[in-house]
């Protein structure tokens, strides 16, 4: 006969799913890998210690938080999602910067950007995007030297290789395209840098991954892959990215074909910079994302029309980060918009039901 | 003409205008303001905690000016407070007399036993709702602390699993009144230096089998004593409206067969000495 | 009769008030006239403090010693005139070339047969930590300097971008970064602020040159 | 181009130099009206329309009475602009005010209880000094003024809708209250320095 | 004696006007790029409370109470523009650059017209000083405190002097408009947890800062006691 | 009724398919009347709404079917004794959700006498009024759960017209089996009962929905259905498919407007077993004393369909299957996702007890919830198309006004938001924190 004093109390439901936020954060990571594993095959060893250093920080900084804030350490690593953000952080940075960069950003991460607003679920703003602005903002210098990859050092010089890449350090194609109509205003040399950077050739390489810039940013056939692993296993929503995308497609396309010389092509737009990395990883992120479906159209516009307005006029070459940062700050206006009505709620007497 | 002469007729003429127009904006707005609302919200504690019925001191502030509510609503005030508040606007302070809160549960870790693990949300209204609360007593102290986290004083202090009132910092507003799902809490008289820690109304026996501590309802007290104790459904209680208020020396004369009848500092001290060990 | 502060009599208080507003305005009227002066001298020393960092030792007011000539795309360059003695010992050009995040201004001082003295910039908003890096002479102070009371240098903080061009003369031939060509070095990551500081010494040599004539009178 | 000049000024002032997160005008209010997001709208308002009525005011007084001219002569009188800057500011918050109460209480009291918070913001004189001080137009500062309070509204309701959402949210206890506030505006304007090149 | 100190006094930590009150927050994350700017700012205010103080409560008594914040006004605008046109005439100028628009802006932080409202109206014209001088050295200081933290952290320098010469890279975040932000954030919930841990360790009730709201601020009401007392004497 | 309905739907979207359905323990086991016992102990009140009166007294002997206590109001309901013997006392205990209620121990005297029972009413001709008595007499209340008394649901407010009578036979809980068995074994019963609704209620379409994953009870149900005039649909297996508004949904493709009753669409909504019920009362005049509960659970040694009295101690039900195979870490009155779970072995079977379940411990993990992510998937499958996260963390922080502007009053408690959400959030017990609180505030 039972003694009762095994017994629990807890409230109904009795059943649980079997899946956990560590095992959600394992699959992102597993969707992660083709991405770095690409990151490490072009940029090299460099890459893997970046990767690594940000990691291993990220962690740590997290560890190191929750025991001068008591709470429980290892209860609050075993969920992952300082891992994440540490991956998707070191993938945001290029191959070359020091470890004590990686440090500052996972500083800026997981302590700025998601622990002082009470860790995980409860960070309003995307933490690895938090860092990386931080450290576009505090060390521009690091931020914007680039390292080539190995492929790119092996090449042959052409025009191509010419406007990327001058021994050393190397540019990416949007910071090409960023500084030329500064330098040159719409005349038809910018067209012919232009040109370029932005052939069939070209948009092929970066479509693999042989260009400078973050490690995250190289190769867009890795990112489609993991966006599609993450859809199967709908862990995203995939109308964030498909309207991020498209919109960046839209305007840029616009731009393009009214205002030639201003801006290349929108395929350009689409498979250089971030924007990929950012459409499929990082707006997407749950806790800074909106629920609803009608949510998540809007956000991923909002990140799209951001994304070309500072790509085609702002200072800076890249605003994915900016982009997706300012609409995470409107995610909560945007789920105010779209309350959803409780199932049987009735707009009209008689005329068609609201949904 | 100079910049000089310039300078001092542009600024007497705008001057002079504009204190012609404030003048008349401030007859116009004579009414709107009442300053003895601003005046009694300085003198308001400015706590916001709700122990006055109203949405917050302003609103109180307001009240009283409107005549709907008296200075001493606000349980918080000290008499000093209430005084000048109560001369600022000429009414009789009728001051009410200072209230404490008292938790009447003696079942802490050591005295009631937990009958099963709880796993769930950490806040007594929320555990009460599951199967009736962890604790094998149904009608004690539940230990989750949801009275301490509401005290916007911080006069709860949870020992052992046992929420206790410390009437020195408790300023009577009745926040944690209502959020004990038990039902435990209730404002005492400051004055009143014993009490019944028992909540339980059920059989002694089944009191006996769930708690270390319970009152058995044996009347011990109410013998003793009739004037300052009454024992109701199997439970002692301290008669705080009459005249006569236990004192601590009269329980040690009473001698309750389980201390649940006990002095405030008694009660408080044990239950600390308890939880150090 | 009611005590005057509590007084709501509309003519009085726009009495009052015009009375203090008149008050004060003679207050400031008569402060503003005694600092005009050393206001004006303040501005005339920023001015000069400039040109005198980029030409030598002067007796007469450059500032306002001054010539404006248009380039052929339209800018204005502004060439200030050292003396001594009623002497031409130096010209400075003031000038404006875009750079990374907005116009880059800057002056550039010559001797009177065109070789490059020293180069400032006056004006830029370029990244902090970047582009401005390229643009500012700063002194840097350490508390060791600060203790071991190291030597005031002479003349400017140095800056390797911008003193690269002294003792240069424009013959010409445009100046460019090492990257593009020329041998002008600069600083990676801000080669468009190079570039443009770059281009400002080459205008403003170049300015100089052409016009001599008319700058050197 | 002239309306090219007019999109870059609306730029300017909402976006790159937004007056809270940007120039640092108008922080107490920022901090003190951003609980909850009507308060917010509220005050919203109340700013844009002060703003934009103070901005022109000043501006013409800055262009007719501080730089007259008598006859021949002209007079400059720049050092009285504070003074008289926030003497009008502070009269015309009064007055409307009084007029707003008068001919529509609906609008008062939507509007009506900010606008003596508004009187000690820098975000008003702000405004004013600056439009002074880049010698616009009366048009151009009008449009300025509109455009900062417009501004400084987006911020605000970017910011209150934030900080309803950060109620929820378990902020270590020593960061509750205007510590998080202040961070959140931070990271917020890390994200505005984004639209730098703009205008 | 000791009410003439504790006028000095009080401003500097008690009641500082900037940590404990949240007001005139726009200079202090303006003007704090650097110690040195901080400092300046500081002092300007303080310079600006003096002689507000000092004439307002000269005048006081003379003041009709319907008009009394317009004159007010008039009397801080005047001492703003006086010291903005000596900071013109005789400061450095990169200084009065760097300071910009804020100098004029002294007028509406709240501390000079709350300290002229809460304390000048009603007091002599020494105590009044004493009060102005204090809440401006409490002012400064912490503009000064805010300005060395952002200093140092962004290049580990102090009033410009390299104090960490191993300090290479400039980190320049705390030195930029979001580090103003973050920092006195955090300079904020570092003071939150400190009154907190003595609370605590004294056993006393530990009130956690209200919620900045005008109605919080004691600066510009008069404080609970005079308001009572005042409101007798009418009677 | 020749034409042959079609069911628009055939489920309401949304909801969770729960990995550990647990129906295979007793899903085979046929229903097996449990023996006499020694004692009984019946609580008051059963019923949703004003609770009954007492009508013994401690001493009284007591036959079976006998009435113990009247109805106390309109919403009411009688209580009858589960067998024959005498009162031994009347205590406090605790019920399923730990509030305390009047419980009388009546000790059985072995005979397990009937009272005189009234006569049999011939359905099909007696008056609706007569039906309506008779049910209520009986103490029929609903099985399915909301124990509301059934002869104040066959009686809508007249305005509403109602088009279909809805028998559940959905069973979505895991683990439960007794509403299929009984749609197995006694098919008859179930629809005569329907049939008597369906006359109480002027003869709507009378449709009894039953999921997809009892194939074999539907054969059977459709061998019968046409002389009863009741339609037999079938339903996608889904989770909380028998909830009455999703049920109408599935079934009917209605909305029941929010905040109203079924009736509001023309629908009545009731448990088989109820309708069984309705069958006994009406044509044996027997009054509800016993039902089946299944009794199972990976903890227990032999899981089974039983026909307890009302009244049966817990234990014993625990005793009649064999004990237990591992000690237990739960165990539930109810099915898994809605059930309660109690603290001891003190409780007994109730009239809406469907299911005594005992887990074992290693499905009562001790869950450590993180902060929620978010991540929308409790929204994704909440069967009223609520924000469960939000819900739970306006109510989390106190908000609860913010909890009510969004709808917390609509939930169902259903569990399929806790059930799905990754970060393990204790959601329904925040939401049911914030439905009490919001009631006890409207009551004020
Ligand atoms: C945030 C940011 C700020 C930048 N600031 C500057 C700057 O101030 N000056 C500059 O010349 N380039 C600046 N750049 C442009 C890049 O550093 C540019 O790619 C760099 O000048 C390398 O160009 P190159 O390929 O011609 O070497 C900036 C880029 C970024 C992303
Ligand atoms: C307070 C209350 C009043 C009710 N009134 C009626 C009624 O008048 N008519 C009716 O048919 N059902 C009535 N019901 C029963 C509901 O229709 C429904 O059966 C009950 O809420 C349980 O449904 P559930 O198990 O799906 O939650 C009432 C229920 C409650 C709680
Ligand atoms: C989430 C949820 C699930 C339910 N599941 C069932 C079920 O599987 N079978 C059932 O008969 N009633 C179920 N109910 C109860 C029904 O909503 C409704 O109360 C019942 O079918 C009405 O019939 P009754 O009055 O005869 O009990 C469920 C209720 C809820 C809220
Ligand atoms: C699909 C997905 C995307 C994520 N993207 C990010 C990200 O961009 N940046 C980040 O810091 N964490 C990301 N995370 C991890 C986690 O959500 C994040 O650490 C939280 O924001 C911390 O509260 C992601 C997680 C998931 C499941
Ligand atoms: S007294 Fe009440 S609220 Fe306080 S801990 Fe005990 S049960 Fe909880
Ligand atoms: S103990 Fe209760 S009554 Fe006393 S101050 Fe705290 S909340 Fe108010
Ligand atoms: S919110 Fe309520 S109705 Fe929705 S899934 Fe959760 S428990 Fe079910
Ligand atoms: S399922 Fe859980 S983690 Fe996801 S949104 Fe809902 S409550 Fe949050
Ligand atoms: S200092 Fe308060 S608004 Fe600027």
């Amino acid at each position: 006969m039972p003694k009762g004093d095994r017994l629990v109390l807890s409230s109904s439901p009795h059943l649980r799913t079997e899946d956990r936020v560590s095992l959600v954060m394992l699959k992102v990571l597993i969707a992660l890998a083709p991405t770095a594993v690409v990151a490490i095959w072009f940029f090299g060893w460099p890459a893997l210690r970046v990767l690594l250093c940000t990691t291993i920080f990220c962690v740590g900084a997290e560890a190191l938080w929750c025991a001068m804030a008591r709470k429980p350490v290892w209860g609050t690593i075993r969920d992952g999602s300082a891992m994440v953000t540490g991956l998707l952080l070191g993938l945001n940075l290029s191959a070359g910067i020091p470890w004590y960069g990686c440090l500052l950003g996972a500083l800026l991460a997981i302590w700025l950007g998601k622990q002082v607003f009470g860790g995980l679920g409860h960070n309003p703003f995307n933490p690895a995007l938090v860092a990386r602005v931080g450290l576009l903002i505090a060390l521009p210098a690091m931020m914007t030297t680039w390292v080539p990859t190995r492929q790119m050092a092996a090449q042959p010089e052409t025009e191509y290789t010419r406007v990327f890449y001058d021994g050393v350090t190397c540019a990416t194609p949007l910071g090409v395209v960023g500084t030329t109509p500064k330098v040159m205003g719409r005349t038809p040399e910018a067209q012919q840098t232009f040109a370029a950077v932005d052939n069939p050739t070209a948009l092929k390489n970066y479509f693999w991954g042989n260009l400078g810039g973050s490690l995250g940013e190289c190769s867009a056939a890795a990112l489609l892959l993991g966006g599609i692993l993450l859809v199967i296993w709908r862990l995203i929503n995939w109308r964030i990215p498909v309207a991020f995308l498209g919109t960046v497609f839209i305007i840029t396309g616009i731009v393009h074909h009214w205002a030639p010389g201003l801006t290349p092509s929108p395929l350009f737009h689409l498979l250089t910079g971030g924007v990929m990395l950012g459409a499929i990883f990082m707006a997407t992120d749950m806790v800074t994302s909106p629920m609803t479906r009608r949510g998540a159209l809007i956000f991923g516009a909002g990140c799209g029309l951001v994304t070309s307005v500072i790509r085609i006029w702002g200072n800076y070459p890249e605003g994915v980060s900016f982009a997706i940062l300012f609409m995470n700050a409107l995610v909560p206006l945007i789920d105010r918009a779209c309350v959803r009505r409780p199932f049987g709620y009735v707009r009209y007497r008689g005329g068609e039901e609201s949904k | 003409m100079n910049t000089l002469e310039a300078a001092v007729l542009l600024m007497g003429v705008t001057g002079g205008i504009l204190g012609v127009v404030i003048a008349l904006a401030a007859r116009f707005f004579r009414v709107a303001h009442d300053p003895r609302v601003e005046l009694l919200i300085e003198l308001l504690p400015n706590a916001n905690c709700g122990g006055c019925g109203k949405a917050g001191c302003a609103d109180l502030a307001r009240a009283i000016v409107a005549g709907e509510a008296k200075p001493s609503d606000c349980p918080v005030s000290s008499r000093e407070a209430i005084a000048s508040m109560s001369s600022l606007l000429g009414i009789d302070p009728g001051v009410a007399e200072k209230k404490v809160a008292v938790v009447r549960c003696n079942g802490d870790a050591l005295h009631t036993k937990v009958a099963v693990n709880y796993n769930g949300v950490s806040d007594c209204a929320s555990a009460a709702l599951v199967g009736g609360g962890p604790k094998s007593c149904n009608y004690g102290c539940l230990g989750l602390s949801s009275c301490a986290r509401a005290c916007p004083f911080g006069a709860i202090e949870m020992l052992k699993n046992l929420a206790v009132v410390h009437p020195e910092l408790c300023v009577g507003c009745g926040k944690c009144v209502s959020v004990c799902p038990r039902g435990l809490i209730t404002l005492v008289p400051a004055s009143a230096q014993v009490h019944v820690y028992c909540n339980s109304p059920a059989r002694a026996a089944v009191k006996r089998k769930n708690c270390a501590s319970p009152c058995l309802g044996c009347r011990k007290c109410e013998r003793q004593s009739p004037d300052s104790f009454e024992v109701v459904n199997n439970l002692a209680r301290v008669k705080y409206s009459s005249g006569t208020l236990p004192t601590p020396e009269l329980v040690e004369a009473i001698g309750c067969p389980t201390k649940c009848l006990r002095s405030v500092s008694g009660h408080l001290e044990q239950e600390r000495k308890e939880a150090h060990e | 009769m009611k005590k005057w502060q509590e007084t709501e009599n509309v003519w009085a208080l726009g009495l009052f008030l015009a009375a203090v507003g008149f008050l004060a305005a003679l207050v400031l009227a008569l402060i503003s006239q005694l600092t005009a002066g050393p206001i004006r001298e303040a501005a005339a020393r920023q001015a000069n403090e400039a040109l005198r960092q980029v030409l030598p030792a002067f007796d007469n007011q450059p500032s306002e010693d001054r010539v404006t000539v248009k380039l052929e795309d339209g800018r204005e360059v502004i060439f200030y005139r050292a003396r001594r003695g009623g002497e031409l010992v130096g010209v400075a050009a003031e000038g404006e070339v875009p750079g990374y995040a907005g116009p880059v201004r800057g002056l550039v001082g010559f001797d009177p047969d065109g070789t490059v003295r020293t180069m400032l910039i006056l004006k830029q908003q370029e990244t902090p930590g970047l582009g401005a890096n390229v643009c500012s002479r700063q002194e840097k102070k350490t508390i060791f300097t600060l203790f071991s009371g190291a030597p005031k240098r002479e003349g400017l903080p140095p800056n390797p971008v911008l003193d690269q061009f002294s003792g240069r003369r424009s013959d010409g031939t445009p100046w460019r970064v090492t990257k593009d060509g020329g041998d002008a070095v600069y600083i990676t990551g801000a080669t468009v602020t190079s570039r443009a500081v770059t281009q400002l010494a080459y205008e403003l040599a170049e300015a100089f040159r052409t016009r001599q004539q008319e700058v050197s009178k | 181009m002239e309306y090219l000049e007019y999109v870059k000024l609306a730029l300017g002032a909402v976006l790159v130099y937004n007056f809270v997160l940007a120039r640092f005008l108008g922080i107490c209010p920022f901090l003190g009206v951003s609980k909850r997001l009507g308060t917010a709208l509220g005050m919203s308002g109340a700013v844009i329309f002060v703003m934009t009525i103070a901005c022109a005011i000043t501006a013409a007084i800055n262009q007719y009475l501080l730089n007259f001219r008598w006859g021949e002569k002209r007079f400059d009188l720049t050092f009285l602009q504070i003074l008289i800057f926030i003497l009008v500011i502070a009269a015309l918050v009064q007055i409307i005010e009084i007029v707003l109460q008068k001919i529509s209480p609906v609008l008062y009291r939507a509007l009506g209880i900010y606008l003596p918070l508004i009187t000690t913001n820098c975000a008003v004189l702000g405004s004013a000094t600056l439009g002074a001080q880049m010698q616009y137009s009366v048009f151009k500062s009008t449009l300025f003024g509109f455009f900062s309070g417009v501004g400084f509204a987006l911020a605000l309701v970017l910011f209150s809708s934030l900080r309803e959402r950060l109620e929820l949210a378990d902020i270590p206890r020593p960061f509750q209250g205007t510590a998080i506030a202040l961070i959140t505006a931070g990271i917020l304007a890390m994200v505005f320095i984004g639209f730098s090149g703009l205008c | 004696m000791s009410t003439l100190f504790q006028d000095f006094v009080k401003g500097i930590w008690k009641e500082n006007p900037v940590l404990v009150l949240v007001l005139g927050t726009c200079p202090t994350l303006a003007v704090t790029s650097s110690a040195r700017n901080g400092i300046s700012m500081g002092l300007a205010t303080t310079l600006v409370l003096l002689g507000s103080n000092l004439v307002i409560s000269l005048i006081r008594k003379l003041v009709p109470g319907k008009i009394r914040i317009p004159v007010y006004i008039v009397v801080i605008a005047t001492f703003v523009t006086v010291v903005d046109l000596l900071m013109q005439a005789y400061a450095p100028q990169e200084l009065y650059l760097a300071l910009g628009i804020f100098i004029p802006l002294i007028v509406v932080n709240c501390i000079v017209l709350g300290r002229a409202e809460a304390f000048a109206s009603k007091h002599g014209p020494l105590r009044s000083m004493l009060d102005g001088v204090g809440m401006g050295l409490g002012f400064t200081l912490t503009l000064t405190m805010v300005g060395m933290a952002r200093e140092f952290l962004s290049s580990g320098s102090l009033f410009e002097v390299k104090v960490l010469t191993c300090w290479k890279v400039d980190f320049l975040l705390p030195a930029q408009a979001p580090g103003a932000f973050i920092i006195v954030g955090c300079l904020l919930a570092a003071m939150n947890a400190w009154n907190r841990h003595r609370a605590v360790k004294r056993g006393e009730l530990y009130v956690p800062p209200a919620g900045l709201d005008c109605r919080h601020c004691r600066i510009c009401a008069p404080a609970p006691e005079e308001a009572v007392a005042e409101s007798a004497e009418e009677k | 009724m020749s034409d042959s309905y079609k069911c628009p739907v055939r489920t309401f979207g949304r909801g969770i398919h729960p990995a550990n359905d647990g129906k295979s323990l007793s899903r085979e086991l046929p229903v097996r009347r449990a023996p006499l016992l020694e004692n009984y102990f019946v609580a008051l009140p059963q019923n949703i709404g004003a609770p009954p009166s007492w009508v013994v007294k401690v001493g009284d002997e007591v036959k079976k079917g006998q009435l113990l206590a009247t109805p106390g109001g309109k919403v009411s309901s009688a209580i009858h004794a589960p067998t024959s013997g005498k009162v031994a006392e009347f205590l406090e205990t605790p019920g399923p959700t730990g509030a305390m209620v009047s419980t009388l121990k009546l000790t059985a005297d072995g005979k397990d006498e009937w009272t005189e029972l009234p006569p049999p009413l011939d359905w099909k001709t007696a008056s609706r009024e007569e039906l309506l008595q008779r049910i209520a007499d009986c103490g029929v209340i609903g099985m399915g759960g909301a124990a509301f008394p059934t002869q104040i649901k066959l009686a809508p407010p007249p305005n509403c017209k109602i088009d279909f009578l809805v028998l559940n036979g959905a069973e979505c809980e895991p683990y439960l089996t007794a509403d299929h068995r009984l749609m197995l074994e006694q098919p008859e019963r179930v629809l005569t009962g329907a049939a008597i609704a369906s006359k109480i209620l002027g003869n709507p379409r009378t449709l009894i929905g039953v999921e997809d994953n009892k194939r074999d009870a539907i054969d059977r149900l459709n061998r019968f259905a046409g002389e009863y005039g009741v339609e037999v649909l079938v339903l996608e297996a889904r989770y909380p498919q028998g909830s009455e508004k999703q049920l109408i949904y599935a079934l009917t493709g209605r909305r029941v407007p929010e905040g109203a009753l079924p009736a509001a669409a023309g629908c009545v909504v009731q448990n088989v077993a109820t309708a069984a019920a309705i069958a006994d009362a009406v044509c044996e005049g027997k009054p509800l004393i016993e039902r089946i509960v299944t009794v199972s659970g990976e903890a227990l040694m032999h899981p089974e369909n039983l026909l307890l009295r009302i009244g049966t101690p817990v234990l014993e039900a625990v005793r009649l299957c064999g004990g237990i195979r591992e000690e237990p870490g739960k165990l539930l009155l109810g099915g898994p996702m809605m059930g309660f779970a109690q603290k001891n072995f003190d409780g007994m079977v109730w009239k809406n007890t469907s299911g005594i379940l005992l887990l074992p411990p290693r499905l009562c993990v001790q869950y450590e919830s993180t902060g929620c992510l978010r991540c929308g998937r409790c929204m994704e499958v909440c069967p009223m198309n609520l924000v469960p996260c939000s819900l739970a963390s306006a109510a989390e922080s106190g908000k609860m006004d913010l909890a009510l502007q969004n709808n917390v009053l609509d939930c169902l408690e259903c569990g399929a938001c806790a059930y799905a959400c990754p970060a393990h959030r204790p959601l329904v017990q925040h939401i049911r924190r914030a439905k009490a609180e919001i009631r006890k505030m409207k009551k004020k």
